[in-house]
């Protein structure tokens, strides 16, 4: 037993101390990419404390949202911007581009900062020490209360019933940002995407399983880890992947029928929202009975929603002018 | 312990030789196409013994499916990728290493 | 009808309803300007329902979901966030009307849907009394505005969205690690439990302050006020007057409100350093207002000045309570629709003669007079002459002071007023003499001129309103924790 | 000290460079990436804390932080927007201190 506590103790002091330097280093290592790839292992690692503090579903949608898509984003965007350099045409040497990924303010500068900073580290992990080394937080209220929620993972009972009007407004910041980089018009990039047969093959191959393991995490988040955004999250790596392996959504359903896509999850929420309203006259007040329908109804539109807002927030621009300009 | 269980450490430690050197072999070796091939020995290799180790602890064979799983896609997923990697190097004209 | 009006269940609607609209807008945007002021007038109809019921019954709580609080979501709705809502929907009202003529076609497809969500936002935190919740309307609402200033596209606003995007979600993660730790002390998220339950330790102490200085940043108290005029200034006029009027206001709202459940009893001498604060935005503001070339840059330091007003409040509120908040809560609003009208104002200059160059400004007086007029009346109102709301708000803010002896704050109270006097006395004049240099004018849509008359003309009308906007104010009486506590100390 | 308090510590750390980070870096793709750090901070306190029981951890963080994490992307999805927008205007991803002075 005292063997395997310290084990215990090693195993997590060497994830804190590799994410405090995988941190450090995303942050001030020279060279972005370099940044961007610490960051992306970063978040890998993070996805290790998350399982060693007990919390699968944490777990399972860092890796899909915080680690990988994140990453995806970050590459693609670094990308994007050298692209830019080049397209430039004013020879932007690798020596300049360097210099400004790791430009900083003026040293006085730092030291300004950095006392506040070092000040509220101090106070905060002050703060965090006086805290009573017990506390049960809601688990006994939510344990109570589990039997009349629908479903019998705790997680998914606080999301998507006892405080389901927090995940609705989440989705909504979610549409919100497509909505936000849509508005800002940013043109489709033109390079090409170079059609590799081995990313096709890989494309092609990866995406039935996506698809099989989105439902699974989907079904599973009922009574385990997992739930819509989980699923989510990996149907949009589908839509990701086959986004980099060069395939965009055909003209006639870039319109209208993506837009409905990318609301469903939302509206379904708002939808279900007004009937309990009018039935029961409780925002979001699902009937014990019927609630685990209800809530898969939303889970599986919000998935739909999640996977295609996700996708979509990768393109970055929007498909429906891409193919005009 | 019983056999199996020796027989799992045996693989695990085994694993995590392979690991250890394609690590090494990452850091150390000279060239973009030669370090692709070190990673790929402590992914396909290694984390293959690792399953095997794995799957004889197993509870069900349900439980086995998923190990086996996890490799495949690993395989897959990990060759794809040296596969493009590579290739761009070579498009960008990175030489290969010479003694 | 009378029945329906205390039946309906409005809050729920003024959530839900511009959530609506802008998926609407969003799915088939060939009519946005309808739709959208279809919207607004909803919202605006919800309000006085809310507000009839609220007359009726006190303080309004829904537990979202059926489940109580600490498990579930709460709710909640008394005086002071009845007058935030309606000040929300009439603004909200005028700068939609104003914005069916300012925006083109595809500039009001990308506007409306934005503008809805930052309604949905604005609503949804007013209504809240749930610590995360409040987390997460205000990243929506920090999104939507940040989406709405870069709108514009051009280098200026762009940069300006930017910086205010970096800022609003540095001020929300603040926010939510104090959240964070007041959930692990008292294991609740709820206002009115904490509230009960809230003492001074070290850890509570760490969270207010993350959680203010997330506010803070985020109402752009000096001297973190730096992201606020480049984005309010770069911005279209209609979206700059919504920033100042209402997005500020939101965070001001939060902050005041969490104040009075929560930071009171334990951080009492913390209001002298915001006061001190307080005095240093009027002054710094007002100077840099005086200093600025453009009009749209001068009306957005003379935001970052008024902020400075509102937080005066928070010395002068430990002797003369109550009426100091009314008086912080009556210059929000007369700000509101001020500095609103203002901000339309200075997009009807925009507009005229393309340009919004104080000295440039060419005998406006007579070819823009009601766009000249609504200016003039908004500042009558900013600089705090009677009879308009503006001055209301002042005086009550000076009687406080007065009371108890606090001439150095009286003091700034008239000061800024002179200096805001000064600024806007500086483009009043250029309006109404000949530039050097003529250029090309365009037409101003009528509907344009007046909506912004119309909401100047507001903030004036405000100053005759006091007794009926006050006892508005005091339902649930949100500022009386404070002065029974007051009680206790005196 | 317990497994919990050590992770959140670790969290206060992150927190505290991604926030020094924000303020010293010019360039906005590492400006976006302190943020994402000081959010994954802030997401390990919210958790870390709540297994501070010897019975099942309390599901509410992590409900919330899994809402973080969308709520993150969402944000860093549109930041990201923001700066190529930027970049393709300007030709820097920087924001520009010396114009406004």
């Amino acid at each position: 037993m005292e063997a395997l506590s310290l084990l215990q103790w090693l195993i997590d002091g060497l994830i804190g101390i590799g994410l405090l330097w995988l941190a450090w280093r995303a942050l001030f290592c020279p060279e972005l990419f370099k940044a961007i790839v610490l960051f992306i292992a970063f978040g890998l690692l993070m996805t290790l404390a998350w399982v060693r503090l007990k919390a699968p579903d944490v777990a399972l949608a860092e890796v899909a949202i915080g680690a990988g898509l994140t990453g995806a984003l970050l590459l693609s965007s670094w990308a994007k911007l050298r692209d830019f350099d080049a397209n430039k045409g004013m020879g932007v040497r690798e020596k300049n581009r360097v210099q400004s990924e790791q430009k900083t303010k003026r040293p006085f500068f730092h030291w300004l900062s950095a006392t506040p900073v070092l000040l509220m580290a101090v106070g905060l992990g002050y703060g965090v020490l006086q805290l009573s080394p017990y506390a049960t937080g809601l688990s006994t209220a939510v344990a109570e209360n589990l039997d009349a929620s629908g479903v019998s993972n705790p997680v998914t009972a606080v999301l998507l019933n006892f405080r389901a009007y927090d995940t609705l407004l989440e989705i909504a910041v979610l549409l919100l940002a497509l909505i936000g980089i849509w508005s800002l018009e940013i043109r489709p990039s033109v390079r090409e995407a170079t059609l590799d047969p081995v990313l096709d093959l890989l494309a092609r191959l990866l995406t039935p399983l996506l698809l099989l393991v989105s439902a699974y995490l989907l079904w599973v988040g009922a009574h385990a880890s997992g739930g819509a955004f989980q699923a989510g999250s990996v149907l949009g790596a589908a839509g990701v992947l086959l986004i980099l392996a060069g395939w965009r959504l055909p003209l006639s359903l870039a319109g209208l029928p993506l837009r409905i896509t990318l609301v469903v999850g939302l509206s379904t929420f708002i939808a279900v929202a007004v009937l309990m309203m009018l039935d029961r006259g409780q925002l979001l007040a699902f009937p014990p009975s019927q609630a685990s329908l209800i809530i898969f109804v939303l889970e599986t539109t919000a998935t739909l929603s999640i996977a295609a807002i996700l996708a979509a927030l990768f393109l970055g621009s929007r498909p429906d002018h891409s193919e005009k300009i | 312990m019983t056999l199996s269980d020796y027989l799992s450490v045996l693989f695990l430690l085994a694993g995590a030789v392979f690991f250890l050197a394609g690590t090494v072999g990452l850091l150390r070796f000279p060239d973009v196409y030669t370090r692709l091939h070190a990673l790929t020995k402590a992914d396909n290799v290694g984390l293959g013994l690792i399953v095997i180790g794995l799957a004889m602890q197993a509870e069900s064979y349900a439980s086995v499916g998923k190990l086996l799983l996890i490799w495949l896609l690993v395989l897959l997923a990990g060759s794809s990728i040296s596969h493009l990697i590579a290739k761009k190097a070579l498009q960008k004209g990175v030489r290969m290493w010479r003694r | 009808m009378g029945d329906f009006l205390l039946t309906m269940p409005w809050a729920v609607v003024l959530i839900l309803l511009p959530l609506v609209g802008a998926i609407v807008c969003f799915l088939w945007p060939k009519n946005v300007n309808q739709l959208g002021l279809v919207t607004l007038a909803g919202v605006f109809l919800s309000v006085v329902g809310l507000g009839a019921w609220l007359l009726e019954n006190g303080v309004y709580h829904h537990a979202v979901g059926g489940w109580n609080a600490p498990l579930g979501i709460h709710l909640y709705a008394d005086g002071l966030s009845l007058v935030m809502l309606g000040i929300t929907a009439l603004v909200g009202l005028f700068v939609s009307v104003y914005a069916t003529a300012y925006f083109d076609r595809v500039q009001s497809e990308q506007f409306w849907p934005l503008w809805l969500f930052l309604l949905t936002a604005l609503n949804a935190l007013f209504l809240s009394a749930d610590m995360f919740n409040l987390y997460v309307t205000l990243e929506l609402l920090g999104l939507s505005a940040v989406a709405l200033v870069a709108l514009a596209g051009g280098k200026a606003a762009l940069n300006g969205a930017m910086r205010y995007l970096l800022a609003s979600l540095l001020g929300s993660l603040l926010f939510l690690f104090g959240v964070a730790l007041l959930y692990h002390t008292y294991g609740s998220l709820d206002l009115a439990i904490l509230s009960e339950q809230i003492e001074a330790s070290p850890t509570v102490w760490m969270a207010l302050g993350l959680i203010s200085a997330g506010l803070l940043l985020k109402t752009a108290l000096f001297p973190l006020h730096f992201w606020l005029p480049p984005a309010h200034a770069s911005a279209f006029s209609p979206i700059s007057a919504l920033l100042s009027a209402l997005v500020v206001k939101a965070s001001f709202y939060l902050l005041l409100r969490l104040w009075l459940e929560l930071f009171w009893p334990i951080s009492g001498s913390v209001a002298g350093l915001l006061g001190i604060l307080g005095v240093m935005a009027i002054l710094w503001g007002s100077l840099q207002a005086l200093r600025q070339t453009r009009v749209k840059m001068l009306v957005a330091y003379s935001t970052v000045a008024q902020i400075g007003y509102l937080f005066l409040a928070f010395p002068l509120a430990m002797g003369a309570g109550v009426t100091a908040w009314n008086a912080v809560m009556y210059l929000a609003i007369s700000h509101a629709l001020a500095k609103a009208a203002m901000f339309m104002a200075a997009g009807n200059l925009l507009r005229f003669g393309g340009h919004d160059r104080i000295a440039d400004l060419d005998q406006l007086a007579q070819r823009l007079p009601l766009t000249v007029a609504a200016f003039a009346l908004a500042g009558v109102s900013l600089i705090g002459l009677p009879p308009s709301g503006g001055f209301i708000g002042k005086w009550l803010l000076l009687e406080a002071a007065l009371m108890q002896g606090r001439w150095d704050l009286a003091v700034v109270i008239v000061l800024g007023g002179v200096l805001a006097a000064m600024y806007l006395f500086k483009v009043l004049g250029y309006a109404f003499t000949e530039a050097s240099t003529p250029s090309k004018v365009t037409a101003v849509p009528v509907r344009m001129e007046w909506a912004a008359l119309l909401l100047a003309s507001g903030a004036i009308l405000l100053g005759f309103l006091a007794p009926l906007i006050l006892p508005l104010l005091a339902i649930g009486t949100p500022f009386d924790a404070f002065s029974s506590a007051q009680e206790v100390m005196s | 000290m317990s497994i919990a308090v050590l992770y959140a510590l670790v969290g206060i750390g992150l927190f505290c460079l991604g926030v020094y980070a924000l303020m010293i870096h010019a360039h906005l793709l590492r400006k976006i990436l302190a943020l994402n750090i000081m959010g994954s901070g802030v997401f390990m306190v919210l958790l870390a804390l709540a297994g501070r029981t010897e019975i099942m951890p309390d599901p509410v963080p992590a409900a919330m932080v899994i809402t973080g994490i969308v709520v993150a992307v969402s944000a860093t999805a549109f930041a990201l927007a923001l700066m190529l927008k930027i970049s393709a205007v300007t030709g820097r991803a920087e924001l520009n201190d010396e114009e406004e002075k």
